[in-house]
């Protein structure tokens, strides 16, 4: 079967579960068990050709421009670890069958678990170090679903997001170390870089290479100083625990530090930092385990100091010690999924974990008695099960090292943490089984049916056969794998038996010195609850905590939602920015003169310049700022005309009343004065920024009128053919509405969105609170009488006409005189606004039946269609036709398709226009207002008619 | 002659539109400043006729009326706004 | 039918002339679209004049007007002379209740225009039944005679033309 | 000249007016025009994307006049991705607008979806600088009214920022163009190019202004810090589905910098490393705080926004490299961020539908918890780039593309960091909201939530004063589902068919980087042109 | 005349940023009209200054001014012409609702009220 | 040179009125007689202006413009209603009635009527 296939069996075997959801707990458990069986069976029919020195691989191009490939491999020690999840994984997926109750969603459990064991086999099976680091965070990912299996418990879910944090640290700081191993040996296949040893230890990114790739594991492998999260992740359902802490995910990292042994190992930066980290934690796990009162909690801090171990083991960097740890893995495999398992049934049994609450279940449960006893005292290192064999192999190669040219302190060291590991091993035993009987248990226990202790027994015969041939139950794997690790063949020899040598010596004191520290057990807890130990949980969440706050008030802080704030920053980045691209570049300085200043200009510029500044001075007073809005803005469009723009002033004068009439609409609703709350130094501020940036943009300006074109513009070319080509004398309305049609397209589309807009909000405010509030409405000002004045009436019967007229001439007459369908839109609607003004909105309105909607639509579709229509012509989008057509007896017309475009122009301008204020009356009208049935309040002429 | 003439005329114009920028400065009240900005739009006219004149060129006549259009409607606009706070009722 | 087209004949001649100055050409070929404009646009903003009728002495405006233009001349040298000779102290504003004889709102807007743009004198506001002329005079040492002249030489002409 | 080119701007500039026209009342008819436009549009960009994988810049000449005089659309690779991006991403969202029920709450919705459609599709495909000012302020301003859609207080507040914020931005732009037209005297942007090229060393100093205004400009779209202050209220103000569509909006900002700083203002060029030394420090800011944000925020939107603001730093973080190799990251994390941010948006609408408001806080349990969970947990897992999803490959390239930056210590430090944070925030996010609510109320009965019917049932009419109805009766129906299932199952798809869709970010990158082919498309072969 | 015009425009900008600087909403739309005419004047003077020389053809007249910055600029004016009327009517829109015209976010856009975590 | 001379005069007698007006703007005590100013100066300034353009383009350039003839229209179409409403907005903002003069008995001038008036002759909107 393809490597590929087998890693992905699992991955299939989620869907399954996740399928048939609602089918109950047996279903789940036999497809996943299928699943996974098909997957071992693949596995294990390629041990003859493994056993044969062969490698199996498979190839799939995933990504080859990253060099992340679908790439997979078995070797031994694939097939070691495949092994190990896969069957380990059978037993536990039959456990969990009988642990979980019918109220546990199973379907979800047995997803997630086949997503975990799938994403474990991908690591182990990888034959690309960026596959690899894709399966790696997929087990931080499907283990924190795991471990918060059970969402109703905080530890369950503080717990999964401890492992994923501390996990998902060490994966990223893995991703940098393994794009950085890969980029050394040139390739991220696996195969490639186990050959490229001498390149990697010779490269000056070894060393951060190496950590970050360490970090990686040994988070993951919970050493110390990253072991806290184990513990609390034990929050889960145990056939969890049982499986992440004693097979899987934990020995991912070992698995790592076994998989680039052969290019990483061997230097004195690998031996220091891992076997020392090693070191360091199987003694403190240990120590800590003694103490631990929960049955998982004891077991995850041996499991722990088990991986110290084997990680020391691997740091030694001998291939004997190599071969020691792949041989305590799998023991460490078994005993460890037994003592979950059987902690699993305690729990289950009993309706407890905690050992206080234990003792005396020997008679009570007789088989979870015999099958914990066997696998605890295979922990312990205790002859002739598994657990001594490696132990003894590992006192060995302890007593082989050096560390800073000590000898001794590396057997010590270990000797002492198999010490502990033989006191927490038999307090196991001790606690939970012997000792009186209670009668305080939760529930009365008794064994449970052989579905639950099946799995653990299996294991209890293994962890006993192992012990006693290890050569034949388990020499082969060790041997495949181990040459698998090291890179070259080895032939272990393994035997119970090794005759008296210092290892056995240290042995068996250890195993005295443990049965001393039992005894001292009681008054040992009590002298260490005494003492305050640093609780690394609490660390943890202090540091999260901590974390979340700083963040929580750093962001609250940073972005508060002050405008001021963003626009300061705003206009500062732009100012700044701007300098420093100015004054890194070259100028040739002024090359065109200046225009002379007549005294007229001179007197407009003041103008201008006054009323700015009593603009700012003033803006509190918001009519009197809307006054001097309007001087300016008559100033601009007058500099405008002077300076050879009729366009622009006709276009910015008529905007120009219309924004005031807006306004003036809005103000209406509006506060009239603007509270001062800004203290003086934030007024400072701003005033020292505005001054900087109209500095700043004034001397840009400066510069650019001073300087010519480097090169010609291409408004040369629209002046020589407006005419020629574009039928217009007036160059900016051929601009307009042909050589730049689109962009006027788009601008009357801005225009009608506006006012569409505008009158979804007003619809929205209607209807909601502000409607409520309108309806309420008090006027804060005295209101004079007569609304609509005669005099006004009757002027704009005149005005309204009249303005139609010269509306359409300015439509007319755009294309060769200043005008056009803007400025002819905006004239209408202001004419329009006049009568409005005149003879209120309601009456007005109801005289009218244009529907300013429609009237924005047909704007844009006549827009849309003249440019369309040059399809037919097969010519692009807004291609214009002009002519000049003479009807017989009227007056002389240019036909020009751009026309019609500006038609669009024209009755999009006035339906937006018209639209807008329409919503602003609206909102006026909810706020109260009458609606006349006369053009005027007072008509002397009606009295006189009846 | 026309020259020195339309140098006077501007010189008046310019100078009457300082005298309006005044009254909008320093007003009283609303109303003042409202006639102020609508004298100064009609002063305005003036100069934009006498560039016309000076310069030979109709090209800024339609300008002209806008400013007169504009005038008229944003005066209306302020005081009506003055007198009901509503300006389209 | 002439009446449903030309709902306001004065305002139908008016456009015509406007177009025909904003073109600025006398061709027949404009004169012939001024009064398409001419029928239209007065068409398209009827429902805004209700109500109206002819004048009825339509053939006495221009008589008036010339009396305007010259009333108005005259008043800018007064107002020109009272604003840079007459000292602050010695102005004597006034203000003048205008009973009225009109009642047609043309009228009482031409009333009121004719006034705002005549000698000193503005006109400020109607009263609420429309039957007086609030006028502001600039210097008045006697506003009877003021409002005197406004009632013979501007009122009574407008009611024999409109009314 | 191949008329479909401008098909993504005409057809939702026909749509949209058209929906004004004559189906303002009905919203039925609205819903399946809108779709269908939409639909339509995803269709020819498709066919877009055929067209330009032929290699060769595909010109069309507005007006049929010969560039650089008018205004010419430019479709390359580039702009044909961004196109189908835009319309797969639109097609999604308006599902869920619909389904969710959104786009009842106020008026011309579907309009302005067309119109928002309309001036992204613009923005991409034009090949002038002011046009692109002017497409900018079509999506702008669509966007503002989508940005209040439904109203209320707090939306309209935020709206009033986002708006007066990007009118500061509007007339950066402005500013921008005129200092560049000012020197070079065109508008064309591959004219521009030539020009640019050709300037002499002594004066430089004005082209360089324009260059970094114009930079600055794309970074206020693009909600770079420190120009990123718009974006959280907006974001967590805008009703779900437009922020959801908003996830292509600061794409459109990265989308100008690509395009004009491959193009026009190539790092060797006059303006030498200017925007890369400014683009890079600002990346790594932008990516930094929208990470923390995610974590010291406590509404859901906000946090969905400075999810968004952070995928903008790794993005521009690959922009900043200006070569091939990080374009093509760009490219392919930009497609990754879209669909990512997209999704997230909707599923906190969907979060806040279901809880009635949008904390970070202990609720009750949710309907459809399990539903929402796993959606979240996709998406989650997308956004901060863990594998095995298209966000994890993202990274990885753009880690891979500055392992030979000078600041690669930096950037990678950056990311790895601020994922870190990312995953510890949306961990603690995913737990509050989907298994710390369990400690409330016991576990909900696995019967699936009362889903109130869709609103497509019984003939939707827009009342003019139906009442506008609060986030909390949103109904839940399978369209909003579907969506959100359609933005992730093109996650997975850009996941699994990674290897295609870096060849296409590749040879993207590879057409960027080689502006000579656009700049001649443009300006040879004129003839028949005006 | 470019020192005029430019001084004005760099007055305009300092005026419109300042008052964009302000906390209520209404001084905000001053200053973005202030910012909009000071842009259209500074897009219109990237034309160069020309007096009486409008970009209309006329027989026997050779120098135009340049005719595409007043393009620009009409394309300018008519945009921000729309875009003030948004913002004007959604700074209405927001007084109406929230009962103020404070353009800064309250703290309740950022943290819920009842202070739960 | 006739019509120069003309011209001359008009645009000197348009400055002279145009100054005067906005000097009144200045120069005048109270609101209401600065708004007399304006109102007639200016007009007859503005007139005076645009009759010398009128004259001016057919005389030197042989170009007959009716255009200035329309503006003249325009200004004293508008110059009442404009004066008009400002005095409105001064009686509103700086009188009491008790101040001016009554249109009759029991009567009151539109701008002091009681605005509440209104609702007995109109619909309430939105009815
Ligand atoms: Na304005
Ligand atoms: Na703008």
């Amino acid at each position: 079967m393809s490597p590929a296939l087998i890693a992905a069996l699992p991955f299939i075997g989620a869907l399954l579960p996740g399928l048939l959801i609602r089918s109950g707990r047996d279903v789940a458990a036999v497809s996943c068990a299928t699943a996974t069986f098909i997957a071992l069976l693949g596995l294990c029919l390629h041990i003859p050709a493994i056993m044969a020195g062969e490698v199996i691989t498979a190839r799939f191009e995933w990504l080859p421009s990253l060099g992340l490939n679908a790439n997979f491999r078995i070797d031994g020690l694939g097939l070691l670890f495949g092994i190990l999840i896969l069957g380990i994984g059978l037993l536990i997926i039959a456990y969990a069958r009988y642990y979980l109750s019918r109220n546990d969603p199973a379907g979800v459990f047995y997803a997630y678990l086949m997503l975990f064991q799938g994403a474990m086999l991908g690591i182990v099976l990888s034959d690309n170090i960026l596959l690899l680091l894709v399966f790696w965070e997929l087990t931080s990912l499907s283990s924190f679903l795991l471990i918060g299996y059970w969402k109703h418990l905080p530890e369950g879910r503080q717990g999964a997001r401890m492992a994923l944090t501390v996990t998902g640290m060490g994966g990223l700081a893995m991703i940098a170390g393994m794009l950085i191993l890969g980029n050394i040996a040139g390739s991220y296949d696996i195969g490639d870089i186990l050959q490229a040893r001498e390149a990697i230890q010779a490269s000056p990114y070894y060393l951060p290479a190496l950590l970050l790739i360490l970090l990686g594991a040994f988070t993951k492998s919970a050493q110390f100083p990253f072991h806290f999260w184990l513990p609390h992740a034990m929050a889960a359902p145990t056939p969890v625990s049982a499986y992440l802490h004693s097979a899987t995910m934990v020995k991912a990292g070992l698995f790592l530090m076994a998989r680039l042994w052969p290019v990483l190992s061997g230097t004195p930066e690998w031996f220091y930092i891992v076997a020392t980290t090693g070191l360091v934690t199987m003694v403190l796990a240990a120590w800590i385990a003694i103490f631990r009162d929960d049955l998982k909690s004891l077991l995850a801090f041996s499991t722990v100091s088990h991986l110290g171990l084997i990680t020391m083991l691997l740091g030694f960097g001998t291939e004997a010690a190599a071969v020691a740890a792949v041989f305590h893995i799998i023991n460490h495999a078994t005993f460890k999924a037994a003592l979950f398992m059987t902690a699993g049934i305690i729990d289950h049994e009993t309706g407890t974990r905690s050992i206080a609450r234990l003792g005396g279940l020997r008679r009570l449960m007789p088989v979870t008695f015999a099958i914990g006893t066997i696998a605890a005292l295979s922990m312990a290192g205790i002859p002739p099960l598994n657990g001594f064999l490696s132990k003894e192999l590992m006192l060995e190669q302890a007593t082989h090292a050096v560390w800073q040219g000590n000898p001794w302190l590396m057997a010590a060291m270990a000797t002492l943490g198999a010490l502990f590991s033989v006191c927490y091993s038999l307090r196991f035993v001790w606690q939970v089984f012997f000792g009186p009987e209670r009668d305080d248990y939760p529930h009365k226990p008794h064994d449970p049916g052989f579905g639950l202790w099946s799995a653990p027994a299996l294991l209890a015969v293994l962890v006993v056969l192992i012990g006693l041939f290890p050569a034949s139950m388990a020499g082969w794997l060790v041997e495949v794998s181990a040459s698998a690790v090291t890179g070259t063949a080895q032939h272990p020899h393994l035997a119970l038996w090794h005759g008296l040598n210092l290892p056995l010596a240290l042995s068996a004191a250890a195993l005295a010195g443990g049965a001393v520290l039992l005894a001292l057990n009681r008054p040992m807890l009590a002298a260490r609850a005494a003492i305050a130990w640093p609780d690394a949980k609490a660390i943890f969440d202090a540091i999260t905590r901590a974390a979340t706050c700083a963040a929580g008030f750093f962001t609250d802080r940073l972005t508060n939602g002050s405008m001021s704030r963003a626009l300061a920053a705003f206009a500062l980045t732009v100012v700044l920015c701007g300098l420093w691209a100015f004054s890194t570049g070259g100028w040739q300085g002024a090359t065109r003169p200046m225009l002379p200043v007549q005294p007229v200009p001179l007197v407009g510029w003041a103008a201008l310049m006054v009323a700015t500044c009593c603009m700012v001075a003033f803006h509190r007073r918001r009519i009197l700022a809307l006054v001097l809005v309007g001087i300016i803005g008559l100033m601009v469009s007058v500099s405008f005309i002077y300076l050879s723009a009729p366009d622009l002033a006709l276009t910015q004068i008529s905007v120009e009343v219309v924004t005031v009439v807006l306004l003036l609409l809005a103000l209406n609703f509006l506060p009239k004065f603007t509270v001062i709350d800004s203290r003086d130094r934030k007024r400072g501020m701003d005033a020292f920024i505005a001054t900087v940036t109209g500095l700043g943009f004034g001397a840009l300006a400066y510069v650019i009128m001073r300087s010519d074109f480097a090169f010609p513009s291409i408004s040369e070319y629209m002046l020589a053919n407006s005419y020629k080509l574009g039928g217009g004398d007036n160059v900016v309305n051929v601009i307009l509405v042909d050589f730049r049609g689109y962009d006027t397209f788009g601008e009357i589309t801005v225009l009608g969105i506006a006012a569409l807009t505008i009158f979804a909000l007003t619809e929205t405010l209607l209807a909601g609170a502000s409607g409520r509030r309108l309806r309420n409405w008090v006027h804060d000002s005295r209101r004079a009488g007569d609304r609509h004045p005669l005099t006004l009436v009757v002027v704009t019967r005149l005005i309204l006409p009249i303005s139609l007229v010269v509306g359409l001439y300015i439509f007319l007459r755009g294309h060769n005189m200043p005008g056009g369908g803007f400025v002819a839109g905006l004239v209408v609607s202001v004419a329009l606004v006049s009568q409005y003004m005149a003879s209120g909105f309601a009456w007005t309105q109801e005289r009218q039946k244009i529907n300013y909607h429609a009237l924005i639509g047909a704007g844009v579709i006549a827009a849309g269609l003249t440019g369309i229509g040059a399809w037919f012509a097969g010519l692009p989008f807004l291609s214009s036709a002009y002519g000049y057509v003479k009807l017989p007896g009227i007056e002389e017309f240019e036909l020009a398709s751009a026309m019609g475009f500006d038609l669009g122009v024209f009755l999009c301008v006035v339906g937006a226009v018209m639209l807008a204020l329409n919503s602003l009356s609206r909102i006026a009208r909810q706020a109260g207002e009458t609606v006349n049935l006369d053009p005027m309040d007072i008509d002397p002429s009606k009295e006189a008619r009846r | 002659m026309i020259a020195y003439a339309l140098f006077f005329a501007y010189g008046c114009f310019g100078l009457a539109l300082l005298f309006c920028l005044y009254r909008v400065v320093f007003a009283p009240g609303l109303s003042d400043r409202v006639l102020a900005l609508d004298t100064m739009a009609i002063n305005v006219i003036a100069l934009l006729t006498l560039f016309g004149i000076d310069k030979g060129t109709t090209m800024y006549f339609e300008a002209s009326l806008m400013f007169a259009m504009v005038g008229f409607i944003s005066t209306v606009a302020y005081a009506k706004f003055v007198l009901r706070g509503d300006i389209i009722e | 039918m002439i009446r449903r087209l030309f709902p306001h004949p004065w305002l139908s001649v008016t456009l015509v002339l406007v177009w025909m100055a904003l073109v600025n050409r006398w061709a027949v070929g404009s004169l012939v679209f001024a009064a398409i404009i001419g029928v239209v646009v007065p068409l398209i903003t009827a429902p805004y004049w209700p109500g109206a009728k002819g004048y009825r002495a339509p053939h006495r405006i221009p008589a008036y007007l010339a009396i305007v233009l010259w009333d108005i001349a005259k008043a800018n040298f007064a107002v020109a002379r009272i604003v840079l000779f007459t000292p602050r102290r010695a102005l004597q504003p006034a203000w003048i209740a205008v009973p009225l004889d009109l009642r047609h709102p043309e009228a009482i807007t031409a009333l009121a225009a004719t006034i705002t743009l005549t000698p000193g004198t503005v006109s400020c506001d109607l009263s609420e039944d429309g039957r007086a002329l609030l006028v502001h005079a600039m210097h008045a040492p006697d506003p009877d005679a003021v409002l005197d002249e406004i009632k013979t030489r501007y009122e009574a002409r407008l009611k024999e033309i409109f009314e | 000249m191949n008329h479909l080119i401008i098909a993504p701007v005409i057809l939702p500039a026909v749509i949209g007016p058209l929906i004004i026209l004559w189906m303002r009342n009905d919203l039925l008819l609205q819903r399946v025009f809108s779709i269908v436009g939409t639909a339509l549009l995803a269709g020819v960009a498709l066919y877009l994307n055929v067209l330009a994988a032929g290699g060769e810049v595909q010109v069309y000449r507005l007006g049929n006049w010969a560039a650089p005089f008018g205004i010419v659309l430019m479709l390359d690779r580039l702009a044909a991705l961004m196109l189908l991006l835009t319309a797969v991403l639109a097609l999604a969202v308006q599902l869920y607008a619909m389904g969710s029920g959104w786009d009842r709450k106020g008026r011309h919705f579907h309009a302005l979806w067309q119109f928002q459609l309309m001036g992204v599709c613009g923005a991409f495909l034009t090949g002038d600088a002011f046009n692109l000012f002017v497409f900018f302020e079509i999506l702008l301003i669509a966007s503002y009214g989508l940005m209040i859609h439904g109203g209320g207080e707090m939306r309209l507040r935020a709206g009033v920022q986002y708006v007066a914020y990007n009118l500061a931005g509007s007339t950066l732009f402005l500013a921008a163009l005129g200092v560049l037209y000012s020197v070079t005297g065109t508008l064309n942007m591959a004219d521009m190019a030539l020009r640019v090229a050709a300037m002499p060393a002594e004066d430089t100093a004005l082209l360089r202004v324009g260059a970094v205004l114009l930079m600055l400009v794309f970074a206020v779209k693009a909600a770079l810090v420190p120009l990123h202050f718009w974006l959280p209220s907006t974001y967590a103000n805008a009703p779900g589905p437009v922020a959801a569509l908003f996830a292509i909006m600061t794409k459109v900002g990265v989308y100008g910098i690509i395009r004009f700083f491959t193009l026009v203002f190539p790092q060797d060029g006059v303006i030498e490393s200017v925007v890369a030394d400014l683009l890079l420090p600002a990346a790594l800011f932008t990516l930094a705080i929208g990470q923390i944000g995610i974590l010291g925020t406590r509404h859901l939107g906000r946090l969905a926004g400075f999810a968004a603001i952070g995928s903008i730093g790794t993005l521009m973080i690959a922009v900043a490299q200006f070569t091939p190799q990080g374009t093509s990251a760009a490219v392919y994390y930009m497609i990754h961020s879209t669909l990512a941010a997209g999704a997230l948006f909707l599923i906190m609408d969907m979060v806040g539908a279901r809880r009635g408001d949008l904390w970070l806080r202990l609720d009750r349990v949710m309907p459809g918890n399990g539903l929402v969970a796993a959606l979240y947990f996709t998406a989650a897992i997308a956004v901060v780039g863990m594998p095995p999803f298209s966000g994890f490959i993202g990274k990885l390239l753009v880690m891979q593309a500055t392992g030979a930056a000078p600041a690669m210590v930096w950037i990678w430090a950056t990311i790895l960091i601020t994922s870190l944070v990312a995953i510890y925030a949306l961990s603690r996010a995913g737990s509050i909201l989907f298994w710390k609510s369990f400690q409330l109320s016991p576990a909900p009965a696995t019967a699936s939530p009362p889903v109130p019917a869709p609103a497509t049932a019984g003939g939707p009419k827009l009342e003019p004063d139906e009442p506008i109805q609060d986030l909390g009766d949103a109904p839940a129906n399978w369209l909003a589902v579907a969506s959100v299932v359609l933005l992730l199952s093109g996650i997975v798809a850009l996941t699994a068919f990674a290897g295609p869709a870096m060849r296409l970010a590749e040879a993207t990158a590879a057409q960027l980087h080689n502006p000579d082919a656009y700049v001649s498309a443009v300006l040879e072969g004129q003839e028949g042109t005006k | 005349m470019e020192l005029l015009l430019s001084s004005a425009i760099g007055m305009l900008t300092a005026a419109g940023v300042y008052l964009i600087l302000r906390l209520r909403s209404f001084a905000v739309v001053l200053g973005m009209t202030m910012l909009s005419y000071a842009i259209n004047l500074f897009l219109f003077s990237t034309g160069r200054l020309v007096v009486n020389a409008p970009p209309v053809l006329q027989k026997g007249v050779e120098v135009y001014t340049d005719p595409l910055p007043q393009a620009l600029v009409l394309t300018a004016i008519v945009i921000s012409f729309g875009m003030t009327a948004v913002v004007v009517m959604m700074a209405l829109g927001a007084f109406l609702e929230g009962g103020d015209d404070r353009v800064d976010m309250p703290r309740a856009d950022r943290l819920p009220g009842d202070g739960d975590a | 040179m006739i019509a120069e001379i003309v011209v001359s005069v008009l645009v000197v007698v348009g400055g002279f009125f145009g100054l005067v007006g906005s000097y009144g703007l200045v120069k005048l005590p109270d609101p209401m007689t600065r708004l007399h100013a304006p109102t007639k100066s200016a007009t007859l300034g503005v007139g005076a202006v645009l009759i010398a353009s009128l004259i001016w383009f057919p005389a030197r350039h042989g170009v007959l413009t009716w255009h200035e003839l329309l503006i003249t229209l325009f200004l004293f179409l508008t110059a009442p209603v404009t004066g008009y409403f400002i005095a409105k907005a001064h009686m509103h903002l700086g009188w009491s009635r008790d101040e001016l003069p009554r249109p009759a008995p029991g009567k009151d001038w539109a701008t002091f009527c009681d605005p509440d008036k209104e609702s007995l002759v109109d619909r309430r909107a939105g009815e």
